[in-house]
């Protein structure tokens, strides 16, 4: 099957990832990738990444889907991590293939978009003062979200 | 009839009450959210404390998110949790 | 310095691109990615790619530091393949690193974008009866480039 | 003043020309690249037919994009080729 969803503590391949969706088709012509990672500052140590195990993989599994009927894709993949990530440390990926660049960039923006506040992880913040905290969902990563309801699938 | 359903909690919600989730008796054979919300913090003063402390809890009816107006019934596993910040 | 720019015959490395991306700052925060390769299809065999030897390096590093400044990147990375390319062969990869994901996606569609059209880059197609056909510019393509002349740069 | 242009040819235009480049002696200090092409032309049978042939010739003066109106001097670096179809 062209989807691939892993929620897990090891980090991932990013080479092996993208050679998997490179040889998904001959029909492949482009692929989109993002890797969000553990961004630094303020004295911050890691992020510990809580998820709702079954429920992560369903909706990630949908979101999949979604992607492949709207962007009209030959695969994807999700990969999220969790557990405890310090600084630097690469949090999640997301993977496209289609025939044409369009779709494969489209469908990346859409799947971390959607990701991001619809499925169950929550981050907690360490910091080098010994201060943790719950990370906020933020007001624009929600409107990012809400975007992708209100815009007619893309085709190209 | 009557039956349990299975309480989980998460990230700031778990943390904040100090537990993982419960079981509790529902008093009818279905009923919204809300009013099983209701009944849990009338009866639960640390559960009442939190509830009333916490913004925008989100709530998953078998692992699928629902609304508070969502019914529950006996053997449903219901999930109060923050907003999402993946990725 | 943090632009990265290739112009080969060998294959690049994806895993390797993404790390160096990854260890540019710690306040990377997301990284995007576009890889193009040779799509298949009515008995296509392989691609040849033309360039303008210096003209090509040039136009990269200006495209590169053009995306630099409008999505303030913390890196990027343009590598374009030349000679004789079989399906499924990869042509092209365009990376990013930014603090955030938008700026990070964002650029690497603009980069793709206006590379398609504004470096010098020929493709030639050879199909297994024989034939072969110089790839005519394809005006969404001129297109896609020329709208990034008429939006306003992003921020996010 | 006189003095040599070097043209370049890339991707089909190389091919149906067949060459690569070629010198030539520019008959004035400085001109529109577009009336070299016509001087070309005038005087190169081959020339002739494979630039009336090709729409949409691109030109490059010293490997940066320019138009036909762009002048170029002796000592430039003359490059025509079709559209350009990278990525």
């Amino acid at each position: 099957m062209s989807v691939r969803v892993l929620v897990q503590q090891a980090a991932f391949d990013t080479g092996a990832e993208t050679a998997r969706l490179s040889s998904l088709s001959e029909q492949v012509g482009g692929m989109g990738l993002f890797i969000g990672q553990v961004r630094g500052g303020d004295g911050l140590l890691s992020l510990t990444l809580e998820h709702y195990p079954g429920m992560t993989e369903t909706i990630l599994h949908q979101l999949a889907q979604e992607a492949m009927q709207r962007f009209n894709l030959l695969g994807c993949t999700l990969i999220h991590r969790v557990g405890r990530l310090e600084v630097g440390a690469p949090i999640v990926l997301v993977g496209t293939a289609a025939a044409h660049r369009g779709a494969a960039l489209s469908a990346t923006s859409f799947l971390i978009d959607r990701l991001k506040t619809g499925a169950p992880f929550w981050k907690k913040e360490e910091f080098a003062n010994g201060h943790t905290a719950w990370v906020d969902a933020r007001e624009e990563d929600e409107h990012a979200a809400a975007a992708w309801m209100h815009t007619a699938p893309s085709s190209s | 009839m009557t039956g349990t359903v299975n309480i989980l909690y998460f990230a700031a919600l778990r943390e904040q009450l100090g537990r993982e989730g419960q079981q509790v008796i529902l008093s009818s054979n279905t009923m919204p959210v809300a009013t099983l919300v209701q009944e849990l913090r009338q009866h639960d003063a640390k559960l009442d404390e939190v509830f009333a402390a916490t913004p925008r809890i989100r709530v998953a009816i078998n692992q699928k998110l629902g609304g508070f107006d969502t019914c529950v019934q006996p053997g449903d596993e219901l999930a109060f949790f923050p907003p999402m910040t993946g990725g």
